[in-house]
């Protein structure tokens, strides 16, 4: 780096205490995840499904927005969203173990079905993409009463191609509403590659015949994703409408805790990302422009570390619901 | 008191909970400024302008996705579907997400939604416009279905949804819009979701039945009153969570029973109903438990003919009946 | 015309026949709907929609198809398709009056729910785009079988906004299969207008996101849509794939006999198609190039007429089905 | 003969059917190479290629929707949606177009197609990985649902799925997969559906049930025997079209009725079973209908302990037989 040419993060208008923090939120999400397949392996939980590979997506991308305002309605990868939204290492351990004080769902839903009221998380279910038009439907309620609002929505590339995404991006152009549509195009949906999905290659290109912008970042770099994300969020709050933000990840691990990728990706496909990891590039980043030292790095390890390991134990420490708790809520007091 | 008829009902509930509470808006295919194919919302996009009374895309999906959206920041959407019959795009959204919504998130994230939508035959609609669909979402725990039989149930009945904390699916019989008329107070009132109504007494018989034909069976009643048979009609009202100690209380009474619908018979809300009694009122019937209903067929058919052979009428609920009390 | 310019028709490999005839089938595709308006006014059947305003390119569209050979799955508007494909006019009228011998369905459905076995015309339902699906799974079951087949499918503007169709029109690009998707836009889905259906405003921008061509072109003018059809249908030959083409038409009648278009559209508004309806169009290219005289013109309407009354006279003549034949057809014979 | 667990049994009745018919082909969410995320599939992708062992797009309306169309020209598409619980999307096109395309175009157009997709819990799925959804189909005629619980059911009744001429929904429990060992004869051989079957004979209770129930009430019922009382188990394997006289036959047979399903209780499937004796057996009857279901709940929660308390058990159903033997 010479002295008089400006860093990315400057030219972007982050500095390098946000810097560090994006990267910290990066490193918990990784380390929180690798901590659930530990915990799986050991028996401890049933399930786990991965952001690995996802995390400069996730954390740039919800790094443009603003906490406690904004509202999130992620996909089951986005560990990373949650975190930099407000949800704490040990709500995610105590969803992760489905344990009654798990603000997700007191236990009755899988880990990575998020919801969480504090930190506008909004419940979400498995079947994909039904969250999209809850995304605008928020919008649109939250326009009506005035709100400053911008939402952020996102899936994977398979299941964009389900017929409420259509519905929903659709809708939302419609309406000029403050929406952002990530796209996580990690390549595969469970086995099925993305020539065996989208027609034509690109999620971005469906921007167009929406009458929004479609726009093709690469995920594994933290601040291109920033960058693509401050600018939809601009717009939205301009009153500019929705964005369509495809962020081409990685998928590191298999599917999840159920799959294993080795059946249909080669060997060296499954090396190939190595290279590309979202924390060894933002690492690199890092040091090459002098803002983290060894011992800086080590310090960040070690909170980390800290972090994972009381927010498991914790959880771990928590009762289940009673059985019984199963036929409470289905109906509330009229 | 004024004298509405069963379409004007709604529409009039709708103007009256929009005044009453600003959070409340309506979107559907056609609801603007044509006020809906059948009228239901005529006047109020003049009234509250196009984001209260929206014309939403054709999609149902999202007519219904957006409407839990919008409830779970705490609006109240009352979503029309054009035909019943085109509720099934939306199936997912309504089984997966707004009947799950408050159990999934142990009471954090719900949707105080109203999902109408006309249903019902015999108005030379053909497969597609003609279908009962209530059976499909009344096993699904977290909705509640209410299908109301008069102007005046109407008014109270679609008050309640809206104020419900819950998705509520309100299905109205197309075929009642302009046929039935009745007295409407002009006051506010709620007729709480989940009880039956007794429309008529009786001591020989029980007829319970919801929707359109509950008329049939009231005309069918005064004819075999005059045949010296006493029947009960019991209107559901609402199909689920279904009005248990009403039906077993009107079983009892009688000890046989009738249920009618128009939806086909097997595996339909008679069904239910049935199986309660057989568990809880057996050894009080004087009869096997009947069901008068739709014939098992996937919808009702269009020429002339065989709508009406598919339709329920008074003759064949008075034939039914009069059979039961003959028993 | 001047001697030495190719008229456009003939450019496009059209012999004067082949024009006339798309021209009659043009005028007995509105002849027959204007009868179905007079037997609905006079209370002899419940229900018409109708093709006005885009008998030009249903006309232009199907022209472009081998008849017996490629398969249909037309909308309800498409009579005009119906038609060309081989549909007679006394099976169109036995719908209509929902006869027993229907071929469509024997009067169990809606008049313009046509399916016709022997045309290739498949069964078509109400819940909208639906049949894209089924237009796909028979390209896809043809060319299993190694036949040579192309699939036309079709639906308006609005319904264009619905799940099925996004996930259609993915399917067939990412197989690349032998399906032409006509939008017919008429700038209206029953009262609600273009604006507040299609996000961005065209349904053609579409087909980039699903690596197709998508066409937009003058549905009012018949040798521009059989031009583009030409030319889908052969890339379909070709196995080059499916194409997209959005055709603007008109609607000059209100949506059905149900809906009545003053609710919502301005006198001037409706006044204002006039102009460019397509039989005046096709009719001036005709009498400017010579191709129809007076006397011409009026045996055609004679010959159509002709056939008109004796399609409904016939028809109404026919019986209906027995009451107890809404139990027939359930289950098949195992 | 071979012993296959419930698995393999599916996996070498799709072999078997596409050696034997070029029409069929399977079609689904990453059926190919990896096999299905239970293995359904596996080995198929190398045997037939990924044209007849196709990987879908994640689109369960274009599965069965594409499907239709090619069922419409002939060939024979034996879908698969992932799991049970994300059939949802696909339901217009199974309700409107699959089950109504033979009915509407009086027999013209036709779907000879089956639709697999695995169900039920107790496998820590949570709401969405759990769920019985028989019961949103059963009520519409023009569709058959078929559940079969053993391996030997397996083949025979996948076989006639799979040639049948009409659309068929076969749902799989997902616990049987590879709980359920059997004898499966080599040789090519048909169960009919909408036959239901005696898995056990039995004197005093009848007990009327279908999938992964079957053998919680097999089991119960041989405790049951050491306490002196002889249950009958009628495996209903066909909930549409319902085989109504075995049902009746079975009822009449000993008076004492208990249906035991997973799936929610109202609504179910057990409500049209017991009202169809209620109508036609009800002099026969010696106790009233008893239905043991799950709860009514919007699905199946995820946590252990609430997992254990929905679900059913031998234990769970050896109390209910108890009862209603001792009544
Ligand atoms: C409607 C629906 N069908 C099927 C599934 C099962 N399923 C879960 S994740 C998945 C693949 C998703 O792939 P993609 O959208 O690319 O996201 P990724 O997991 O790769 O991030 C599938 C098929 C589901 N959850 N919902
Ligand atoms: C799924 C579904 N929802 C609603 C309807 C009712 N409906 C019939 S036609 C129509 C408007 C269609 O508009 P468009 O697609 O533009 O076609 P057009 O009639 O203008 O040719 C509507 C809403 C339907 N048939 N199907
Ligand atoms: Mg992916
Ligand atoms: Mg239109």
């Amino acid at each position: 780096m010479t002295a008089n040419t400006q860093a990315r993060h400057e030219a972007l208008g982050l500095t390098r205490d946000q810097l560090l923090e994006m990267y910290y939120y990066m490193l918990l999400t990784r380390r929180i995840d690798e901590r659930l397949w530990l915990l799986q392996r050991g028996g401890k939980i049933p399930f786990v499904i991965s952001p690995q590979g996802a995390e400069a997506a996730q954390v740039g991308g919800a790094y443009a927005f603003r906490r406690n305002q904004d509202w999130f309605l992620p996909y089951y990868r986005d560990l990373g969203i949650n975190l930099v939204a407000g949800v704490t290492p040990r709500e995610i351990m105590l969803s992760a173990f489905a344990r009654r004080s798990d603000p997700s769902s007191g236990g009755k839903q899988m880990p990575n079905h998020w919801g969480n009221r504090g930190a506008n998380v909004v419940s979400g279910s498995s079947p994909v993409t039904t969250q999209l038009l809850h995304a605008v439907g928020i919008a649109q309620a939250s326009r009506m009463r005035g709100d400053d609002v911008v939402v952020y929505t996102c899936c994977g590339e398979g299941s964009a191609n389900q017929g409420d995404w259509h519905e929903a991006l659709n809708w939302a152009g419609l309406h000029n509403l403050p929406v952002i549509f990530m796209v996580q195009n990690n390549q595969y949906a469970i086995s099925v590659p993305l020539e065996k999905q989208v027609a034509g290659g690109s999620i971005a290109a469906r921007g167009k015949g929406y009458g929004m912008p479609g726009v093709q970042v690469d995920g594994t770099d933290l601040l291109a994703v920033y960058e693509a994300f401050k600018e939809a969020h601009d717009r939205a709050m301009r009153g500019e409408g929705p964005s369509l933000i495809e962020a081409l990840c990685l998928r590191i691990t298999s599917h999840s805790s159920d799959d294993d990728q080795r059946r249909y990706r080669s060997a060296e496909e499954i090396e190939a990302m190595k290279a590309g990891d979202p924390l060894t590039k933002i690492k690199h980043y890092l040091a090459e422009h002098g803002l983290l030292d060894d011992a800086g790095s080590a310090e960040i390890d070690v909170r980390v570390k800290a972090e994972v390991d009381d927010a498991t134990e914790w959880a771990e420490s928590q009762p289940y619901a009673d059985p019984e708790f199963a036929l409470s809520q289905v109906y509330g007091e009229g | 008191m004024a004298v509405l008829n069963f379409l004007e009902a709604v529409r009039e509930t709708l103007r009256a909970e929009m005044r009453r509470d600003k959070d409340v808006w309506v979107v559907g295919e056609d609801v603007g400024k044509k006020g809906g194919v059948f009228g239901a919302t005529l006047g109020l996009f003049d009234e509250f302008g196009d984001q209260r009374v929206q014309d939403s895309p054709l999609t149902e999906s999202a007519i219904v996705g957006v409407g839990i959206g919008a409830a779970l920041y705490g609006s109240k959407p009352v979503c029309e579907i054009q035909f019943a019959d085109f509720i099934f795009p939306a199936f997912n959204q309504i089984i997966s997400e707004a009947a799950k919504m408050r159990y999934r998130s142990d009471g954090d994230w719900t949707v105080p939604m109203v999902i109408r939508a006309p249903f019902g035959g015999g108005v030379h609609g053909g497969l597609y416009h003609s279908q009962s669909v209530e059976q499909y979402f009344t096993s699904t725990a977290g909705l509640k279905v209410v299908v109301p039989s008069t102007p005046y149930d109407v008014k109270g009945l679609l008050a309640a949804a809206i104020r419900d904390p819950d998705p509520v699916l309100f299905f109205e019989h197309k075929g009642l819009y302009r046929a039935i008329k009745g007295e409407v107070p002009e006051g506010d009132y709620i007729i709480p979701i989940g009880k039956a109504d007794v429309k008529r007494d009786g001591t020989d018989i029980t007829v319970i039945t919801y929707g359109k034909a509950v008329h049939f069976c009231l005309e069918a009643a005064e004819e075999l009153a005059k045949e010296g048979h006493s029947a009960l009609v019991l209107d559901l009202r609402t199909l689920l969570p279904l009005d248990r100690e009403a039906i077993m209380t009107a079983a009892r009474k009688t000890g046989k029973v009738l249920i009618v619908h128009e939806a086909g018979k097997t595996h339909g809300i008679g069904a239910e109903v049935a199986a309660l009694i057989a568990e809880e009122c057996l050894f009080d019937l004087d009869a096997p438990v009947q069901r008068l209903c739709g014939p098992d067929i996937p919808a009702m058919p269009y020429a002339g003919p065989m709508e009406k052979f598919y339709m329920l009428s008074p003759e064949k609920c008075l034939e039914a009946m009069r059979t039961l009390a003959q028993f």
